[in-house]
């Protein structure tokens, strides 16, 4: 029986990594990251990665890991601002980056899973988003068209999964994890809580097994906030 | 005499409808929410994949998987609902939300926005700014009149574009501008912030604009 | 206050009804279709329908009975096959079909409610389905163009549903469901079970209440079995 | 002699592999579900928005929410899960399922597959099976050989086509066919049916192909 389930993040990455290859890493700034697993990767050396990631993490948390340790060559990204290290490997040209406006990265992300190569959409047209691509008029008004996004190697944070690897996400650490589960060659998963087949119910599954290669039981994950606000009791 | 920033935030509330489902830019559109009047049935969408954003939790009763666009702790309300990015951006890009308030560095006349970067400063990414000009039917920006000095409403931005012919209302210190950014009309100013004078805005404004009858 | 709750589905769709209009029809088979709304559409008498449905339910019972009402003039489906009315009307010339690969369906619907006019995809591709479609190489394969899909009114059935508009679907009753929900310019729900805000788990919700401009609580669906298949007890 | 349906089923379901993937078209594919062997686990996808299909349920204990792609009543398993159609075929057209057994009406030596239409016959749809055999990795055909003593395994198919160049494998009442759709391989006999000749599939064949060394 092929069994999913490995015992830690540095295990369940075995054989996969290389350099030079194409890295999906789920999160919305540090909500819903994959911290085991970056961790793990930081830690393998491996070099010269591309990372598909909606952010970079913060100065030595995330992938701001791999930053430290000039692991990544690109970053295609939506908004990598709450990073120092980032700015500066930048500036000093030791990596580039490919901003992609969020919502296009989410939806080619969703399309290199589902079999699409391309797709249009409004966003982007007039700016330097567009430049280079083709343009497209569609019932009056101009499209650019955008190209589906597929990795080596995925990396998603879910709340609980089964041994199948069915995934559920908790609340909005869901965002790019559902999408990324779906679009790469190899997907790995932690999870906070791992439990048997049945006991998720199948109405609430969101990343069916069929997706998720490997997986790791992950109970202990810091969870950072990045800006905890908060408002006086009455 | 301006409108403080708090003003402008009640002023842009007024462009609320009972029913609206409503997503707000980081800085002065945050503020909106304060304004949003009793009994009036508005829901926040925060695009990091939050229908129904309620206000900032209690000290100690922050929850790190619970967050909205700007990364700060939130809550949640009886009517959320939480989806993915993907499903997010199919909502604003579809058209579903009704209207979106955000700030600006520079608006054009004919509605082009620039928000996102500068040249020459490290830039840090449009994050859903572009998505969100793009796929929202109404776009109200708020903003200072003017930036050191220099006009922010322009004949052309000078900056890169967020997005070309997306914006309705510009509400800044000084006033209120609608743009007919699907005709001809251009930039029509349709109130005076209290204690501002046409003069003062038309010594701090590049765009060209109309004047409504009655100011 | 807005108020989303009908008391049933005549009053539901009243004013949306119109000659010549675009609706789209939830369910899959007969299942997770929406009974009473389609029956509402019926008794309205609206003709020369597009109706954008995967079946066209099956004699007398769901889109059959707009069938025997002569109200539809065009389907847009992937399978008609169950239903005797519908071969005869079609060969009469009485109504045309629009025949989309059952994929290509669901991803159109999806795109028209997500803002993407148009994709690629590689179903179809040298079939009758591309005939007068653009194609196109990426990778070295050869896709074709679909475009989205849009509808007027949208009438989908759902189990759960506060009275924000929010929805969960069960099983496999789920289908074109939520698709449609997002892809039309007034979309109405039926429910099975009608709550009030905050009894619906907000990680569970499949369709957010932003999508659902109408609802009625419907608990008596009859919910017809096309294939009853059952085995042995051992 | 011949395969009988069963025997044609017990030879599909030696395609399966242990974590496979699996989706299962009506009529002796659906039949393959009674070989897979014991301790293999195979999930078996219905594209209507459900993996890992059970078996019918117990008389009385049909739930008309919880159908296959067939309409037929199904059940869960532990390991199921349920989506929308739109996730159903973002994961069939994305390629991740592994496999795909389907019956046809034709099939030709460079693997295109006829199975959804018969001109002048009332047209019923193609469903889900042009998604299907654009998406799914490897597609395997299970049919009789010929219909009405006419080759089914042409040079060219003469029905409206579902997919080109998309078969892999044909199994039919006489045999086993591979055929190498992505190169220019052709169409090679692997297997003789238990009873069949060698003869016989030549006079019941048009496609050209190669038969395998040893058979």
């Amino acid at each position: 029986m092929v069994n999913k389930v490995y015992p830690d993040a540095t295990a369940a990455l075995d054989g996969l990594l290389k350099d030079g290859m194409t890295l999906m890493s789920g999160g919305f700034g540090l909500c819903g990251i994959p911290e085991a697993l970056i961790d793990a990767v930081a830690t393998s050396g491996v070099k010269d990665l591309t990372v598909i990631s909606n952010n970079a993490g913060v100065d030595g948390i995330g992938l701001g890991v791999m930053l430290e340790t000039r692991q990544i060559k690109k970053m295609v990204s939506s908004y990598v601002g709450e990073n120092q290290l980032f700015a500066q490997q930048f500036l000093d040209g030791l990596l580039t980056v490919e901003f992609t406006p969020q919502g296009t990265l989410a939806e080619r992300i969703r399309a290199g899973g589902a079999g699409i190569p391309a797709f249009f959409t409004k966003t982007g047209v007039g700016t330097t988003v567009a430049e280079g691509k083709e343009l497209r008029e569609f019932d009056g008004a101009e499209y650019v068209m955008e190209r589906g996004l597929f990795a080596d190697v995925a990396i998603v944070h879910a709340w609980k999964g089964d041994t199948e690897g069915n995934l559920i996400y908790r609340k909005t650490a869901r965002n790019f994890n559902p999408m990324m589960a779906t679009a790469a060659e190899v997907t790995v998963a932690e999870v906070e809580h791992l439990v048997e087949p049945g006991e998720l119910d199948p109405d609430q599954i969101m990343t069916p097994g069929i997706f998720v290669d490997r997986i790791i039981h992950f109970p202990t994950a810091s969870k950072h906030i990045e800006q905890r606000t908060t408002r006086p009791r009455q | 005499m301006a409108w403080t920033r708090d003003q402008m935030a009640e002023r842009a509330a007024r462009e609320l409808r009972d029913g609206f489902y409503v997503n707000l830019g980081i800085g002065i559109p945050t503020l909106v929410s304060n304004y949003i009047p009793k009994g009036m049935n508005v829901q926040l969408q925060s695009e990091n994949g939050m229908l129904g954003m309620g206000p900032f939790p209690y000290e100690g009763e922050e929850d790190a998987d619970l967050i909205n666009a700007g990364k700060q702790t939130v809550t949640e309300l009886p009517t959320t609902s939480f989806f993915s990015s993907a499903d997010s951006f199919a909502m604003i890009r579809g058209g579903h939300i009704n209207l979106s308030i955000l700030g600006a560095m520079q608006v054009a006349e004919n509605g082009d926005l620039a928000n996102w970067m500068i040249p020459g400063k490290m830039v840090k990414g449009m994050g859903g700014a572009m998505d969100l000009v793009a796929g929202v039917k109404r776009v109200v920006v708020v903003m200072e009149h003017t930036a050191k000095g220099k006009p922010k409403l322009l004949k052309k931005c000078t900056l890169p574009l967020t997005g070309t012919k997306v914006v309705d209302l510009v509400i800044t210190d000084l006033g209120v501008f609608e743009i007919d950014k699907a005709g001809s009309g251009g930039m029509t100013l349709v109130e005076l912030a209290d204690g501002a004078t046409l003069e003062e805005i038309a010594e701090n404004t590049e765009a060209a604009y109309s004047v409504a009858s009655g100011l």
